[in-house]
């Protein structure tokens, strides 16, 4: 029951992201791939690793995906936009892309055959991880807050201008 | 609780997959946020690897690094967002064809 | 015993002196200075002269080491002998009555000090190519003799003319002085020494007679003496070096530089005796050119093109007498000649003088009332060079017949052919004399020689009168020959040829006997004539052989072939940055696929290397 | 003497010639002067003509005069190492007159920052003495650059019409190969830790190492490209004649008289004695690049209607003696070499600066558009004749003496080359006088009107005239000073023996078994 569980959600998130990607209305795309990242956050969970499958749902899901829903809304592409995006997605532009990650795909997965057996089904505590995290991986949590810190910034800067440009037209 | 067994070679193809689609709707969408979207796609599959390769080994590294590309995500999609403004206001458009400056 | 050094230093001082002072000295002190220091220079050699002659000794004298480079060692050092006696005299004797001609000649001239000081240093390089006791300095002055003979020739440097006959006149030289250089080369490597009687010592104990080696020492050594004597086949250079002023060709290309070649081959007679096939190569070069020049000298109509080939000619006989090993007789033609065609080119320059630069000779004629002291000069100057009885030119021409009458095998040749040569220096020397001073008078002299000019005139008369009774201490350099024992009839046969070369003169030019004007006037006599006057095309051939493919050469890789490969590797490299160039698109999709192809790429390697 | 004191003087003093100028614009150029000239005295002073205290190095002892060496990067075996024997101290005291002479060609034609340039030709004096004292190969690949950045400044700032294109051009050359001189010395320094157990750049430390014979070709190699492009030989030397025409006077002065010397100290000193056998080996191959760039560099010469550039491509003709000399690698050709380097230093100087005296005059370095000059400048006249004689090799002038002794030399190794490169004395002869034909003789232009050379200008050319006639006729001081240095070099790198090369000279002549 549990198996067929796993594959029920590694399908609707395979299902899902292809949806997403190739949808022209990008707030279609938009709730594809929130449903792709719900699916993942459930085969984390049946891998045994709830405390990822919790952030995933919380930050990914929520917190990342709503930026694009702001920035989506606040482009207001219209009609136009997504008739302009059908006609990209039209046959021909496939072609090269899907050789190439085809070619690649085939490539990863023989790279994969020899993987172990399986997974080992004991869950890890969002407790180990912690310990873990703040102990030899506490120089990777530093960076990471640098990280955020220098998103912050960036994104603060980059995004001000074109708030205010705008203010003043209006 | 404890997780299920899951045949390691399936959730790494399924990662594969899951990469490749990335892939491809990063070189197929001309516009700049579903190529964002596909980042996240790429992003998130390859957590889905680390996550499985920490559940093989029963320990904590897996989701950890995990956290970890959460937070480059993070930081990713606030930079792209805040870049994807600034095209919209320079080049009137989110076609990457067009917004581009140098000739080749 | 007077001081050797000086005979040399005294031209030399005064050429730096004069140069230094940028023509800034008053005339007078250049015409004193430059004639002056050429008598001091006379003096000194009488006296080196009069001693060498009392006692008979070899004098050498070493200033000081030249260069010290392992066993080269060539030293700045003199060696006086009977040879060095006999040229160091004739150069500053004839040299000084040439200065002295020279004041007045060239008074009017605005850059006479320049012009003292460039017959001055001639002076003093020609003496040291006498009196080098080793090969490189007499090659030092043998260069410097030819870079004197450069500037005087194009002394008159507003007139491109003048300026390329200098420039031919050195550089065909030059490949002559190459020549030699590779045999002093040769003869350094081979023989480890440069001293010229060390090294005929040794060339005689090393080598036998007729080994290569010496036959290719002497054949470069040859070339040297053949370019600088303007003999063939670079004889060319010296008609057209008559472009300097007229003192000059006497001093120079007459008396002094162009026997340099002569001087050469006598000093190294003994290298000489070793090869007998270049002394025998040396005797037929000597005869065709003397046949060559003396056919050339019947066409010119150039006063001093006529007298520049018939030197070419008497230097001919020099190297003749050379090469059927009658050394002492080609040294003694050297100083006669050099009495008489000095003679003859300033009784020249003295008619060119006094009518306003006229060189043709059909426009001259009936000089000789006009100009009475010149045309006196010019008659004994042409029974001289004619080889007329009693006069010098008959002693040594005479000479020079004899031994080669009494040379065996191509002896005869070598003499009929001389012969021949003797009947044609007859017919141009008068041709001259009679179209010059008799007849009609074309141009009115201006004014009379003034005493400057007359008097080495006139002691170049006597001189070329009696200068075949002079005995010249050569006894003790050159090998005795033996004494002229040919029959009385080829004595007759070399006294009548001038003769008759003198009547056939008289019945072409002045008579009129001969009916020479419609032979001339025919198709095949202007032909011949015409070639004659261009010197046998020799010129015309060189031109096409060496001179236009040289500069069409030069022309054609002027702007640099060898850039073309750098350019090339700059064209690639351009080519190749716009073509990666072109890769930068700025197509955000474009780079993704690359990456994405760059990235399949790695998966595969990877794979390939996992397997 | 202090050899380190010599060059700091000269960085120094150019660094107070560069900030002179804020004073008085004048002030440069009497700063380098001073500076130039103290070095020159210092040298001349202190230089002690006998051989110094003991010598590192085994190959070496009695030849070398002084020696200094300070630890600089001892991890890496390299050390600031110098140390001068007679050959340094001739082409020392050829640079630093040199040099005094192109301060002088350069007196009244800078306007532009004339600080910044005496400061720049100050610094490749520097540059040049340091390349001639440097006995560490890391220190000498230093050197190296720093006189060619000031000389490519020199080119790029204060150049002629196409200045960028010559300059970029000289750089690209020198830096190239001289890269490839980079890693030739880290090659031989590598081979040179693998085969003594010790790293060290210096010249004694690598002198005599055996070496194997594909990789001593390949290293010999790569010195021989970065000193041939620098002489420079054929075919490496197109970058000359457009260096050498775009070039300010003091410019072309500087890179004829001392930087091509520096390719032929290089070879003498590094390339031949390093690697004796490839040398060898190659030897005929670069007498060939010898010859050719003699007659080449001559038809071309004649080629040119530009002063400048007709002297650059003499001086291509000249350096194949240089390189024949040094390929011979006997005593008289070896002398001939540097005796060459010499006084073509000094006569090619001597042209560059009455090119530049006349370009500053009649503003065109065409001769066709020159003629007749010596009508209305006959001092430049008597000196332009005078340098030209020097440079078609007059005897009695040293450069006859130079190229007599290399042709000497080499007849007895290689007697056809040498009557192939005794070629170059009539091509010289062509191009000298044709130039003597273009800009001097012939009928003057009576609307020009043009100064003579005034005193400071005859002053150098007295100078330069009175050592090349010193040279020509008593020359053994200088070749005293070499000897020393010629017969330890030869010694550490014996090519064949002379007596059996006097003998394949003679087999070699045509018709000897006849």
């Amino acid at each position: 029951m549990m198996e067929m569980l796993f594959y029920l959600a590694a399908l609707v998130a395979l299902l899902a992201t292809v949806l997403a990607l190739t949808r022209a209305n990008a707030a279609h795309a938009l709730i594809y791939l929130i449903v792709s990242l719900l699916a993942v956050a459930v085969l984390f969970f049946l891998m045994g690793a709830p405390f990822a499958a919790a952030l995933e749902i919380v930050i990914y899901a929520g917190a990342i995906m709503v930026l694009f829903v702001f920035v989506i809304m606040m482009l207001n592409v219209g009609e136009e936009g997504v008739a302009r995006e059908r006609e990209w997605l039209g046959g021909r532009n496939w072609i090269v892309p899907g050789i190439l990650s085809a070619l690649l795909l085939l490539e990863l997965l023989l790279a994969l055959r020899h993987a172990p057996a399986a997974t080992s089904g004991t869950a890890v505590a969002p407790k180990a991880i912690g310990l873990t995290l703040f102990g030899p991986y506490v120089l990777a949590v530093e960076i990471a807050s640098m990280l955020l810190l220098s998103g912050l910034v960036g994104a603060y800067h980059l995004g001000r201008r074109f708030i205010v440009r705008r203010e003043r037209k209006r | 609780m404890n997780g299920l067994q899951i045949p390691m070679e399936q959730v790494l193809a399924l990662a594969g997959i899951l990469f490749s689609c990335g892939l491809l709707g990063l070189m197929l969408r001309r516009n700049i946020i579903f190529m964002l979207m596909s980042l996240e796609v790429m992003l998130n599959a390859a957590a889905l690897a680390f996550v499985a390769a920490g559940a093989k080994w029963s320990q904590a590294d897996g989701q950890i690094i995990f956290l970890l590309i959460l937070t480059v995500a993070a930081a990713e999609v606030a930079v792209g967002l805040g870049l994807v403004l600034q095209i919209q206001r320079r080049f009137k458009t989110l076609d990457m064809d067009q917004a581009r400056r140098l000739r080749g | 015993m007077t001081a050797i050094w000086l005979i040399p230093l005294f031209p030399l001082a005064s050429a730096t002196l004069l140069l230094l002072s940028a023509g800034r000295l008053p005339r007078q002190v250049a015409a004193v200075l430059g004639a002056g220091s050429v008598g001091l220079a006379a003096v000194c050699v009488a006296l080196t002269a009069r001693a060498f002659l009392a006692d008979g000794e070899v004098r050498e004298f070493t200033l000081w080491t030249w260069m010290a480079v392992g066993e080269f060692t060539p030293r700045i050092a003199f060696y006086i002998d009977g040879l060095t006696v006999v040229m160091m005299s004739v150069i500053t004797g004839v040299g000084f009555l040439i200065h002295l001609y020279s004041v007045e000649f060239m008074w009017e001239d605005e850059s006479i000090c320049r012009y003292f000081a460039y017959m001055n240093l001639f002076v003093g390089a020609m003496l040291l190519l006498v009196m080098a006791d080793n090969l490189l300095l007499l090659y030092l002055g043998w260069e410097g003799v030819g870079v004197c003979s450069y500037l005087l020739v194009g002394f008159w440097y507003r007139d491109p003319a003048n300026g390329s006959a200098a420039r031919k006149a050195f550089v065909v030289t030059r490949i002559g002085d190459t020549a030699m250089a590779l045999g002093l080369f040769l003869l350094f490597t081979e023989l480890g020494t440069l001293d010229i009687q060390p090294l005929l010592a040794a060339a005689d104990s090393q080598w036998q007679v007729g080994d290569t080696l010496p036959i290719l020492a002497t054949a470069l050594l040859l070339g040297g003496a053949v370019g600088k004597s303007a003999q063939l086949p670079l004889h060319t250079w010296l008609p057209d070096a008559m472009a300097g002023p007229t003192p000059v060709s006497a001093l120079i290309h007459a008396a002094t530089m162009v026997t340099a070649g002569v001087y050469l081959i006598a000093r190294t007679f003994g290298l000489f005796q070793l090869a007998p096939p270049t002394q025998e190569a040396v005797a037929w070069i000597g005869l065709s050119t003397l046949l060559l020049a003396a056919f050339a000298a019947l066409a010119q109509h150039d006063i001093k093109r006529i007298l520049a080939y018939s030197t070419i000619s008497q230097i001919g006989y020099m190297f003749l007498a050379l090469g059927v090993g009658a050394y002492a007789s080609g040294i003694f033609h050297l100083v006669t000649h050099a009495f008489f065609k000095a003679l003859l080119f300033l009784a020249a320059g003295a008619v060119i003088h006094c009518l306003h630069h006229e060189h043709n000779i059909f426009r001259m004629g009936g000089l000789r009332t006009r100009l009475p002291v010149v045309f006196w000069s010019f008659l004994i100057g042409s029974a001289a060079l004619a080889a007329l009885p009693f006069t010098s030119g008959f002693y040594s021409k005479d000479a020079i017949l004899l031994s080669a009458w009494e040379l065996p095998g191509i002896g005869h040749w070598l003499w009929a052919g001389g012969l021949l040569g003797a009947l044609l220096t007859g017919i141009y020397s008068f041709r001259l004399v009679f179209v010059v001073f008799f007849g009609e008078a074309h141009t009115q002299p201006d004014h009379q020689p003034g005493w400057k000019m007359s008097l080495p005139l006139a002691v170049l008369c006597v001189l070329s009168l009696v200068g075949g009774l002079l005995v010249l201490p050569l006894g003790n350099v050159f090998p005795p020959s033996g004494h002229h024992a040919a029959g009385h009839t080829i004595e007759y046969i070399s006294i009548g040829t001038p003769l008759l070369g003198l009547l056939l003169a008289y019945l072409l030019f002045l008579g009129r006997q001969l009916p020479v004007d419609r032979l001339v006037d025919s198709a095949p006599g202007r032909n011949l004539r015409n070639f004659w006057l261009s010197g046998w095309r020799i010129d015309q051939l060189y031109d096409a052989l060496w001179v236009r493919p040289f500069t069409s050469l030069s022309r054609w890789w002027r702007n640099e072939p060898v850039d073309r490969i750098y350019n090339a590797v700059v064209a690639f490299t351009q080519w190749a940055h716009h073509k990666l160039a072109a890769l930068q698109t700025g197509e955000l999709r474009w780079y993704a696929t690359t990456m994405v192809f760059g990235l399949m790429l790695l998966l595969a390697i990877m794979l390939r290397n996992a397997t | 003497m202090s050899m380190a004191g010599l060059i700091l003087l000269l960085l120094l003093g150019g660094l107070l010639a560069w900030q002179a100028e804020r004073i008085h614009p004048n002030l440069p150029r009497w700063t380098a002067l001073v500076t130039v000239t103290a070095a020159l005295l210092y040298l001349l002073a202190a230089a002690p003509t006998e051989p110094g205290a003991t010598m590192a190095g085994p190959h070496y002892s009695g030849s070398w005069l002084l020696h200094l060496k300070l630890a600089w990067m001892p991890r890496f075996g390299i050390a600031f190492e110098l140390a001068m024997d007679g050959l340094s101290l001739l082409l020392l005291v050829l640079t630093l007159l040199l040099g005094l002479i192109a301060i002088a060609a350069s007196w009244s034609e800078i306007d532009f920052k004339p600080g910044l340039f005496q400061a720049n030709v100050v610094w490749t004096l520097a540059g040049v003495c340091g390349v001639f004292l440097a006995v560490d190969l890391f220190l000498f690949f230093l050197f190296w650059e720093v006189m060619l950045i000031p000389m490519y400044l020199l080119i790029a700032i204060w150049g002629h019409e196409n200045k960028t294109y010559a300059a970029m051009k000289f750089f690209i050359f020198t830096q190239a190969s001289g890269l490839l001189m980079l890693l030739a010395i880290v090659v031989l320094a590598w081979q040179g830790l693998a085969l003594t157990g010790q790293l060290s750049f210096s010249y004694f430390d690598l002198l005599g190492l055996s070496f194997d014979p594909r990789l001593g070709w390949w290293t010999m190699l790569g010195f021989f490209l970065a000193f041939t492009v620098k002489l420079p030989a054929f075919p490496f030397h197109t970058w000359l004649p457009d260096a050498h025409t775009q070039a300010p006077t003091a410019g072309s002065v500087l890179l004829a008289g001392i930087l091509l010397k520096t390719g032929a100290y290089g070879l003498l000193r590094l390339c031949i004695p390093l690697f004796p056998d490839a040398s060898q080996q190659f030897a005929p191959v670069a007498m060939g690049l010898g010859v050719a760039g003699i007659i080449y560099g001559a038809i071309l010469a004649f080629a040119q209607s530009d002063f400048k550039r007709l002297v650059a491509y003499s001086s291509v003709s000249h350096m194949g003696f240089v390189l024949l000399g040094l390929y011979a690698w006997n005593a008289l050709a070896l002398q001939g070499a540097v005796m060459q380097m010499v006084a073509h230093g000094v006569s090619t100087a001597a042209l560059f600066m009455l090119a530049g005296a006349l370009q500053h005059r009649l503003h065109t370095r065409d001769m066709g558009r020159m003629g007749g000059l010596w009508h209305q400048a006959p001092r430049m006249g008597a000196c332009a004749m005078f340098f030209a004689l020097a440079s078609l090799g007059l005897p009695g002038l040293g450069n006859f003496v130079a190229e007599f002794l290399v042709l000497l030399g080499l007849f007895s190794v290689q007697p056809w080359l040498a009557a192939a490169a005794s070629l170059g004395l009539v091509t010289a002869a062509v191009y000298s006088l044709w130039m003597m034909q273009q800009a001097f003789q012939g009928a003057p232009d009576t609307r020009r009107n043009m100064a003579d050379f005034d005193g400071r200008e005859m002053l150098a050319m007295a100078a330069m005239m009175f050592a090349l006639l010193w040279l020509g006729l008593h020359p053994q001081p200088v070749l005293d000073l070499a000897q020393p240095v010629l017969d330890s070099l030869r010694a550490a790198a014996p090519f064949d023996n002379p007596v059996a090369a006097l003998d394949t000279a003679a087999a070699a002549v045509p018709g000897r078994g006849l």
